[in-house]
């Protein structure tokens, strides 16, 4: 019930002015196909939490290009080749959240828990605490901080099997079983799609309860920055 | 005779001690892996999900899959583990990693350190994990140059730039000198072409 | 006529949708498993770690490392996964099972939960994972008798009993009735031998 | 460095007054022999945070019945054949503290992610929510939950390599990883150490960032409570 036929029809639905979750670092684990099939689909005035803020004129990059972007939280939008955010944002085009890494990381996790708000170390003194809480537990200092829930989440692993259980690729996996977590509903595309108890229960990354709707798509062969 | 910057990644890989849980972040502190030998153990950890991460890749090596955090392909070495961004930023935020070294732009003598944002107008802030970094590896090496492109020590009173985390860093390797930093201030532990005389004037 | 235990398992098992993702905790509701059908497509999930549970375990299939929640020998059905302590809570806590059944002592007619302690003061307190289902599924079926052993409604205007959790729990099924709960009180949905005159007198 | 040859090697140098989180929910994952030569080693005035409070006169049971432990930390003391704990209790020897079980394992998860203090939706309203400061955060009640920190955490997994990389089996996974990350010290029981990279690295549970000693001990043949 999870399976669907095509990328287009896993995008199904994302409304206009929806929070999305995208996966990847850089290009690793990034759901390519997806993201094009979302900048098909029209969806626009997106907030688009993901760590860096597209690179090259694909994926990310694209769907900025595209104009459906309103805000980009992210922890690293700055980056060799992310042209098209930097000149929106020095167009003043798109608004910027920057978030550090691990924040983003937690309070999706907070989101997907349950979690209402937490006390972190991250950042106390600096400028990104600047107008948030603060309070001193056992002697040191701490920033608290919000979930960040998503509507949807657009993630790409490995395999999935047919009940959503995924497991992914070395460090193409980074945000992909957190994003899971947190959004309303979770969209995978994975390069396999096997049956159910094909994947060993013990290795089993991301259980299906977090995983709504699976599509098969062809691996993108994309470039690695630092190998160019 | 100042340091180059390999004998300096050099000199930083000498101090770690053996078995350590270590994040090399992204740029020049990388270099430090290529001067840490077998016998030392270290297992490198990188923010993207990954310890046990292993030298670079090449040619048919490389794995679009597989890269450091600075999006760098890389290999894994035997008894590599993966892991996704909450656990891996639970490492560093709670206190597992043993040594983390980063750059810099400044280090204050009281061990505050400012490594991600010029405090430029014009400048997109972005931030990656140094702020979880700085907050979270037991020890927190600074590598960087003594002066910047103007000849102003980067080892300050107080920092001038934007703060990546307040009294973290305890020790900064420069091209001139090593410090330890901290609540009494920056001590000497040598130098390099330069007298301790010289060098108090400067810092 | 009042319905069994087995009846009232089995009605509630109909209730539960498709595709749905279940938790039915310890004791009695741990029956609903048994009237399941595989159309249904319904996973279990079981607090201690794992998706995808099967049915009881019974000789060489018995293993001490397979449990439920009830420490009972299980067994596991295809597509299953294991996680841990922290990651099935973040299951039932962040709201992502779509049902659970648990028992109680009493449930009031605006949801209020109260299923881990009789208030006795020389009991030994236990609460488990009641607390965290409680507040944590997206919808909370009871399924218990209407009367306690000497008589008393279960379904209250207010619980006596030390609450497990407010405002939590949607419908009630017991022998004689089931109901729903919530801000606007009780709704009996089916009786089952007693008149709805009956029932109003009681509850 | 972290293979240790003796369970008694394993346990050396845990101090009296250590808090000792202890994996296993029920029998399963129990490390029970490491907590027998904890009774050998002797350390007394413990803190024994676990899911249960011992079964029958073994693991946990024996530790509280040699008079070791002044307060147990717990979700479910309460079982069948949790005499010993039953007996202490009700002498007044032993200090209890219930905790639902989902805050038993979030608050060592805290401890072991630098986590200062979490709002947690679960308890509000509740007797074990009182004394503790309350928040209403977008229209929800949350409680506010404080790390639990170990000195030692002893916990059981199927196999590790000699890097500290652990496996476990089945259910016996439960409290083991988040244990694994919240102690000062983690002591593992495998029944299997393989060389490194003999566990994919895809497929391992707790990194051996989080374990520092490593010891074999053949698995006992404990009773399964519900199999009797």
């Amino acid at each position: 019930m999870k399976l669907r036929e095509s990328v287009d029809e896993a995008v199904a639905g994302i409304a206009d002015g929806s929070t999305v979750l995208v996966g990847g670092f850089g290009m690793a684990g990034m759901p390519f196909d997806l993201i094009d099939a979302l900048i098909r689909q029209g969806a626009t005035g997106l907030t688009i939490v993901s760590n860096n803020a597209g690179n090259g004129d694909v994926g990310l990059a694209a769907l900025l290009k595209a104009g459906r972007v309103q805000k980009v939280i992210c922890s690293f939008p700055r980056q060799s080749d992310s042209y098209v955010f930097d000149d929106l944002y020095r167009a003043g085009r798109i608004e910027l959240e920057v978030v550090p890494q691990g924040n983003l990381a937690e309070r999706m996790r907070a989101a997907g828990a349950g979690i209402g708000a937490f006390y972190c170390p991250t950042a106390v003194g600096t400028p990104l605490a600047e107008g948030k809480e603060t309070r001193t537990i056992d002697g040191r200092d701490y920033v608290l901080e919000f979930p960040i829930k998503g509507d949807v989440a657009l993630i790409s692993a490995h395999r999935a099997d047919r009940l959503g259980n995924l497991v992914y690729r070395k460090t193409a996996r980074n945000f992909g079983p957190v994003m899971a977590t947190a959004a309303t509903t979770t969209i995978v595309q994975v390069s396999e799609v096997v049956e159910a108890g094909s994947i060993d229960p013990e290795t089993v990354v991301t259980p299906g309860i977090f995983v709504d709707r699976v599509v098969r798509a062809e691996a993108r062969s994309y470039m690695v920055e630092g190998a160019r | 005779m100042p340091l180059s910057t390999g004998e300096l990644a050099a000199l930083v890989a000498r101090d770690i001690p053996a078995g350590s849980y270590v994040n090399l972040g992204i740029g020049q502190p990388t270099r430090v892996a290529d001067h840490l030998t077998p016998e030392q153990g270290v297992i490198l950890h990188t923010e993207n999900g990954m310890l046990n991460m292993g030298p670079a890749a090449t040619g048919d090596d490389i794995d679009p899959d597989l890269t450091n955090a600075g999006k760098v392909p890389v290999t894994e070495l035997p008894g590599a583990s993966y892991f996704h961004h909450a656990d891996s930023f639970m490492m560093m935020r709670g206190g597992h990693l043993d040594v983390c070294v980063l750059g810099a732009f400044q280090v204050s003598v009281h061990g505050d350190l400012a490594n991600w944002h010029t405090g430029a107008p014009d400048a997109i802030p972005a931030v990656g994990g140094a702020m979880d970094l700085a907050i979270g590896a037991k020890q927190v090496y600074v590598m960087m140059t003594l002066f910047d492109k103007q000849g102003r020590p980067k080892l300050v009173p107080k920092c001038t730039y934007p703060l990546t985390g307040l009294r973290c860093v305890s020790r900064v390797y420069t091209d001139l000198a090593v410090f330890d930093v901290g609540a009494g201030g920056a001590v000497v532990r040598e130098s390099f072409g330069i007298t301790r005389e010289q060098l108090r004037q400067v810092t």
